[in-house]
């Protein structure tokens, strides 16, 4: 008998400490099978987050540094700029990167900094216990829209990989899902392709996965998959929003 | 005099509002109470316990380290809060899902097996009402009438949780009653 | 006589805002605050009011700029690192001189830390951790209902001196909850011809911070002065208890206070002469009671949640008269009232050879 | 034949591997783990076609699928 | 005789600080002859940015806040939300809007927020002595970019109206030029715009107004404005990038 | 013998950087700081090295954390309103024990203010503008050479004691031209066996601020104060100048001891027996030497470009020993020669009165 | 006939209004005014057609433009 | 000995340039030397000055109330500076663009038409050079040869300029001997 599918290398061997059924989870595998893929484990340096990945340091099997909220691209800037032959990635929360890290993201990609960034759209600031994030959809309940996000009070859900396609530093953008295992394998090669690009010093590079938060959402993990795809997937359109091939 | 509790098991077990019932059910008698949560990590589903005090007089320290009494309502919670108990004071144990006996013999011991009483009438999720039940028919720091009270004014919106609410609280107090008994 | 509410710290915070006429908040989610931005998205709607959250603690702080330059009452909440992001936009408000209030729920730092209690940003609050020379009113209650007082007073304060004024606690203040009692308190408006809010019928008017001469920056700085000079001959407020006869005063503020008062009661019954010293503001600071205090007593001890930050306004009062001695926890954790107990003991004895 | 199997220290019984398995060989157990979950097992190995979706779906990467050596 | 051009009554009767020949005066002229034109002085609110337009309190004949740099967005949102019936506009440099502002621009188009902001670019940081902007373009020389502004080393620039036409709070956005009388009678069409859109209360509205720096770039007004037409013209393409109509 | 070149201070805070061994800087413009970054932009790519405009304070600081967490020695540079935009990321250097240059070069606060020269942000810098319990080494040269000597010593001392360090100076002294000699210096560069620079043939290595358990976190501020503690211990640096047999000590640090030098020089000529005290490290605090001073003379007085700052650290030490004057002016204008001669003056006349 | 009034206390001497002028009936004078600027004047008024687009151009504006009531 | 200097007028017309240039000159001299320039505000185009400071010994304030020469370009810079030269010092007024006499009697004036003889010899640029010869000449705090030496090394990049300078500081200097011979 051989093993056809074991834990990653890039990951390290204690358990994820995410809700059960939290998707972060299948995103850490995800970027670990891409580092291993590429064998580029020693070479790549993460950035977490101020956000349920907080912890990603002790998930990743690689040097990882944990940025302060929201500067994760700052931070990773800091250390490509330092060391322009190691791999970069951040890993990023839609509080992290679209709300309080508006400017270190647009920033980032302005500059075509070569480093991969994957963001994590679960609709909701997760770690903080639900609160209404940049991509809240319209309606939606949270801790701090309890009647519903109304686009009068609480304004508009950002479309990230919109937001960003028009700067020139991009290399390459796609929107990529979760919610069922034939999204996930098509997830797995977006990461994939975003750190190949990076090894080929093609530019700055930006998977966004839509993800769940069972816990804040108020779902088991099942329905949480469920409403992704009924709810998440007719605002935020996935597929390639730039790719300079 | 001054009464204090830490009820103590893992987020989702109702420790926080439980322990917020008997604060309210304290004002209603018009004492002074006090309610301080303790949440784990900012990551979910870890342990969680709150501090009640009821007293008659102004309540200083918020931070309770030797109260007079416990309610564990799982493993880790019996772990953490054993020793804290005053010599002297009361450990209620849900019995369901702590799996061994309490090494203090200087303090009274209430053994509840709430979970399983809660499941029994309808809801896992009165576990908490079940042991406060039982805890209160031991020591009764505020009568169960008054945490009835406060449960009705509580659940004005939702007045169908009511009954098993009250339900959990006799049951819980029967069988403290009956193992005092014993 | 009107009914007390259970209510926890950070919510009461909300309520005692909007009783007070704030109609307008502005903030960032972060642990462990987030009960009162989840209060006030509740409740400002219900009162025609605004929540908005903004995206950053840096833009909710310059929200909070423009809404109390257009003259409204207007609130911000955050903790310690949010805090941080907000140094510019206090130095900003403390210096354009506008009406706000600001509430700090402190957590451990440095860095991101932990989300329990702290009391590590005294520093921050009382000496400035913005740039230049300014200061906010600090309000430092210790418990739900003072909570509630002092929200209160920090609006009317505000806009009597307008200044901005800080409300700060730490996290278990925030979570815990206690009885209040909202009482009949009515806020005390005042005019505001200085606000941009459309010039009908008048000149137009100018909000800022920036005098580019420097002999107007300097004359901008001694107005100020002043101005702090004025508060601070008028707004000191402290809470003295069991101090008449004591010998050994604690000085402490807000939830640390009260483990010191169940230390001080335990202490008293073994007869030792004690007694707490709780500044209520934190800017001004007390001085004048502090002084009058330590003419009377024998010894000082501080008690913090901190490596020790008050102690250094309480040794400036206290000038070499008394020996000084320091209790502080850090990182989140909490005295016991037997540690605080134990340090008194200390002194006693010590006061006992001597004697 | 494949299998598949679960660490059990990793399970948080979330069910998304029983909810995706093409051939519902899987189910949530009544066994508890250390940390108070329910864990996932293969009930129904000689079905299991180690098409590894149940891994691919695990949030908490328990799963480990085997196939025979060809 | 008549009158038929003169003083805005919505600028004070006091010189501006700007350089000579600076376009910024112009678009000082055109905003204030905006509000003119709709009635609207005694209603409207001014926020002005940290830049050479710090002083704009001096000389617009309205309230006018003072910002701290690049949060002229925040600060017009929080006088806005008190004050809804009032017309509120942010005017803003490049530095000012699209670097250190850009979270709170990004934020309050997305919310839709009920302002104007009169976005002035003129590829440089003015007030500061002549440093690289965000929009400076590729080559540029500026006091940080001694060599000339190179993509690798200092990013590429931002264009701001491609930036933010994805996001759905924004109901008008437009580039404009200063560079001759017929683009700046368009300009003025557009400011007029899109105050009246704000009037009729219909979402966040931006003008980018290509301007000059003569200063800083080193030459006389009128080379300047040859410059902007024959360099940032054709990096900065005017037009209309959004009009709910 | 090297020769001496003529520069301004800014400019030589970017060459003594590069003799160092920084190799990456990163910015963001202000005045009246820009000679600075306008200045590395040149130089940096001359030698390799990068320099890099971000897009605002709070990114370059955080740049800052990236490139010091990776093990390379960076500097970012600012002014007053731009340092408060920093001290979330300050607050995070400390706590995650990461060696790095801030330099600060003060303008007039509060708010906008004015570009001219202040030393108003002293409590920011050495009380922690952050949250929570941590210090910056604080230095802060009074000359072009000894901002050379100090910014190299800066960038020694933050690798030694894994530690941020800041450069504070005012708008004068960036921007006035001396001559400076860079000698022949050599960087004491030490292994950086944490560093995140990829886990080749190693265990990966997190670097964080995070401690969720309270346990942990005050055990980690526990090793911060201990190492403060050590620096305080070693590092404490001041210049006494006139002091052997002086009456009064005046207490100056800066350019402001500048002025204060030529005062003291033309009291000395009337044979005023007066002298000059200067922390050339503001944290640690020269406490060591300030006391054995105290013990010496009669009066103090302390010239700030201030509300009166440093006055606090000094008052701290003197502990109710001497009597304590100030003499301070604000809002970016200097006191001149003549009037910190005349409050040297006055104070010698009440001496002599006493006497 | 139409003609401009340049507001000499505004006037930068920036050249813009010059340049811009179809009529080329403007240029800058010998007059410094009490910033130091020179100012721009109207040399040719008969041929001024009160198009304004001096005064659109005018950074300062500095200029009014007058024409017949008609 | 030292020296000290204050050099004003508006922004371009070199006022900062020709300080520097002392200071360098004051360097090849092995003399301590400092510069400290004063802008204005952040916007463009206003008044600008700068101190130069030349000492035999350690130099303290660089902040200097009442220098012992000031020279003034253009009619603000006399109305701000004029008062503040200590009494016997030295005041050098560029009388191209100041159209009023200095009121002090008590110290030396140094007339030269500074603008005008740039304007002669080629470029207005060179008026602050013209300026600076003719105080030179007056007090050689510094000789012209080093100010002349230092042009060389300054402008060693476009050696085109060298000549227009050397022959502004002459110019300058000539003007100031003739008035001082007169
Ligand atoms: C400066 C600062 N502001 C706020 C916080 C509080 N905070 C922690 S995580 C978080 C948001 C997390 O949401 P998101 O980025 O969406 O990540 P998720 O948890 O959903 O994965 C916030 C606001 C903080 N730690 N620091
Ligand atoms: C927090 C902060 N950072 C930096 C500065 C310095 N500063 C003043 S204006 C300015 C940039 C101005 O450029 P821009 O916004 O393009 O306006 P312009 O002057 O070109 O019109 C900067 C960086 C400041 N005042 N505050
Ligand atoms: S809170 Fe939400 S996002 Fe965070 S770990 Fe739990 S389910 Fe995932
Ligand atoms: S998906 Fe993974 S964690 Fe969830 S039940 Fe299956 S094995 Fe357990
Ligand atoms: S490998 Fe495929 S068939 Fe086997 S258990 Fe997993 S999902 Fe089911
Ligand atoms: S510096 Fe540039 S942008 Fe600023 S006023 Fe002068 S010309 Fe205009
Ligand atoms: S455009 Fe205006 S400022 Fe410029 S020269 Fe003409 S009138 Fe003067
Ligand atoms: S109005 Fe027209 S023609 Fe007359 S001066 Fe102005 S631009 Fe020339
Ligand atoms: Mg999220
Ligand atoms: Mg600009």
């Amino acid at each position: 008998m051989k093993v056809v599918f074991e834990r990653p290398e890039a990951l390290q061997n204690v358990p994820f400490t995410y809700c059960a059924g939290c998707t972060h989870g299948i995103i850490h595998r995800m970027v670990a099978e891409a580092i291993d893929s590429l064998g580029i484990r020693e070479k790549t340096i993460g950035v977490s987050p101020v956000g349920c990945a907080v912890f990603a340091y002790d998930f990743f099997n690689c040097d990882v540094v944990a940025a302060a909220h929201g500067r994760a691209p700052a931070v990773a800037t800091g250390i490509k700029r330092s060391h322009p032959d190691k791999y970069l990635f951040t890993y990023q929360g839609d509080g992290d990167l679209a709300a309080i890290g508006t400017a270190e993201i647009v920033h980032a990609a302005a500059r075509g900094e070569r480093i991969t960034v994957i963001f994590v759209n679960n609709a909701i600031y997760g770690m903080t216990g639900g609160q209404m994030a940049p991509t809240t959809l319209l309606g939606q309940k949270t801790d701090t829209t309890p009647y519903g996000r109304d686009a009068r009070a609480n304004g508009l859900p950002i479309r990230v990989c919109e937001l960003l396609q028009s700067l020139d530093g991009v290399a390459y953008i796609e929107r990529v899902s979760t919610h069922d295992p034939k999204h996930v394998l098509q997830a797995q090669k977006a990461i994939k392709k975003a750190f190949q690009y990076q090894v080929e010093d093609k530019g700055f590079t930006l998977i966004e996965l839509l993800s769940t938060c069972p816990s804040n959402w108020g779902m088991t993990p099942v329905e949480s998959l469920k409403w992704l795809e009924e709810n998440m997937l007719p605002y935020y359109k996935l597929g390639v929003y730039k790719d300079i091939g | 005099m001054t009464e204090d509790l830490i009820i103590a098991g893992f987020g989702g077990q109702g420790v926080m509002s439980m322990g917020q019932m008997l604060a309210y059910a304290g004002l209603s008698e018009d004492k002074n109470v006090l309610w301080m949560p303790a949440y784990g990590p900012e990551t979910r589903g870890g342990f969680a316990n709150c501090t009640v005090i009821v007293s008659d007089e102004e309540i200083g320290s918020p931070v309770v380290s030797h109260p007079k009494a416990v309610i564990v309502l799982n493993l880790p919670s019996l772990d953490k809060f054993e020793d804290a108990v005053v010599p002297g004071g009361v450990l209620v144990v849900n019995t369901s899902l702590v799996n061994r006996e309490p090494k203090r013999t200087d303090i009274d011991i209430v053994h509840v097996p709430a979970s399983d009483i809660a499941n029994e009438i309808g809801s896992s999720r009165a576990a908490n009402m079940v042991a406060l039940g039982a805890f209160l028919a031991h020591k009764p720091i505020i009568s169960i009438e008054a945490v009835k009270n406060t449960l009705k004014k509580v659940f004005a919106a939702k007045p169908q949780v009511i009954p098993l609410n009250e339900k959990a609280l006799d049951r819980g107090a029967e069988a403290a009653r009956v193992q005092a008994a014993v | 006589m009107s009914e007390k509410k259970l209510m926890k710290g950070n919510e009461a915070i909300g309520e005692a805002a909007i009783t007070a006429g704030c109609r307008h908040f502005f903030g960032y989610p972060i642990t462990p605050q987030s009960e009162l931005p989840a209060y006030l998205s509740k409740r400002m709607p219900q009162v025609e009011g605004v929540f908005l959250q903004a995206e950053s603690e840096v833009s909710a702080i310059n929200m909070v700029y423009g809404a109390a330059a257009s003259g409204v009452r207007v609130m911000t909440s955050s903790s310690s690192p949010g805090v941080s992001l907000k140094q510019e936009g206090i130095s900003y408000l403390a210096s354009s001189e506008l009406p706000s209030v600001v509430c700090n729920i402190m957590r451990a730092g440095p860095g991101l830390g932990t989300i329990q209690p702290s009391q590590s940003d005294y520093f921050q609050a009382v000496k400035g951790g913005g740039h230049g020379d300014y200061h906010c009113l600090v309000l430092a209650p210790n418990s739900v209902q003072e909570i509630v007082d002092l929200v209160r007073l920090a609006f009317d304060l505000a806009d009597h001196y307008k200044n901005p004024a800080m409300i700060l606690i730490d996290g278990v203040l925030g979570q815990m909850m206690e009885p209040v009692d909202f009482g009949n308190y009515k806020p005390t408006f005042v005019e505001k011809p200085w606000a941009a809010n459309g010039c009908k019928d008048r000149k137009p008017n100018a909000i800022t911070s920036i005098h580019i001469d420097p002999k107007d920056m300097e004359q901008h700085n001694l107005r100020l002065q002043k101005k702090y000079a004025l508060i601070s001959e008028k707004e000191q407020r402290s809470e003295e208890w069991m101090m008449e006869d004591a010998d050994i005063m604690v000085a402490s503020y807000g939830m640390t206070s009260r483990i010191v008062k169940s230390a001080i009661r335990k202490a008293r019954e073994e007869g030792i002469k004690v007694g707490l010293f709780r500044p209520i503001t934190l800017w001004p600071f007390p001085e004048k009671k502090l002084d009058e205090n330590i003419n009377r007593v024998k010894e000082i001890l501080v008690v913090e949640l901190s490596a020790g930050q008050m102690i250094e306004d309480i040794k400036l009062v206290n000038n070499g008269r008394l020996p000084v001695s320091f209790h502080g926890r850090m990182g989140g954790m909490t005295p016991s009232v037997e540690d605080i107990y134990d340090e008194i003991k200390k002194i006693h004895d010590r006061l006992t050879v001597k004697a | 034949m494949p299998y598949i199997v679960v660490n059990e220290k990793f399970c948080k019984g979330c069910g998304l591997c029983v909810n995706f398995c093409p051939k519902k060989v899987l189910r949530i157990s009544d066994r508890l783990n250390s940390k108070g979950y329910y864990v996932s097992e293969l009930y129904d190995q000689p079905n299991c076609i180690g098409c590894a979706i149940c891994a691919r779906m695990c949030p908490d990467v328990a799963i480990s699928v085997y196939k025979e050596d060809k």
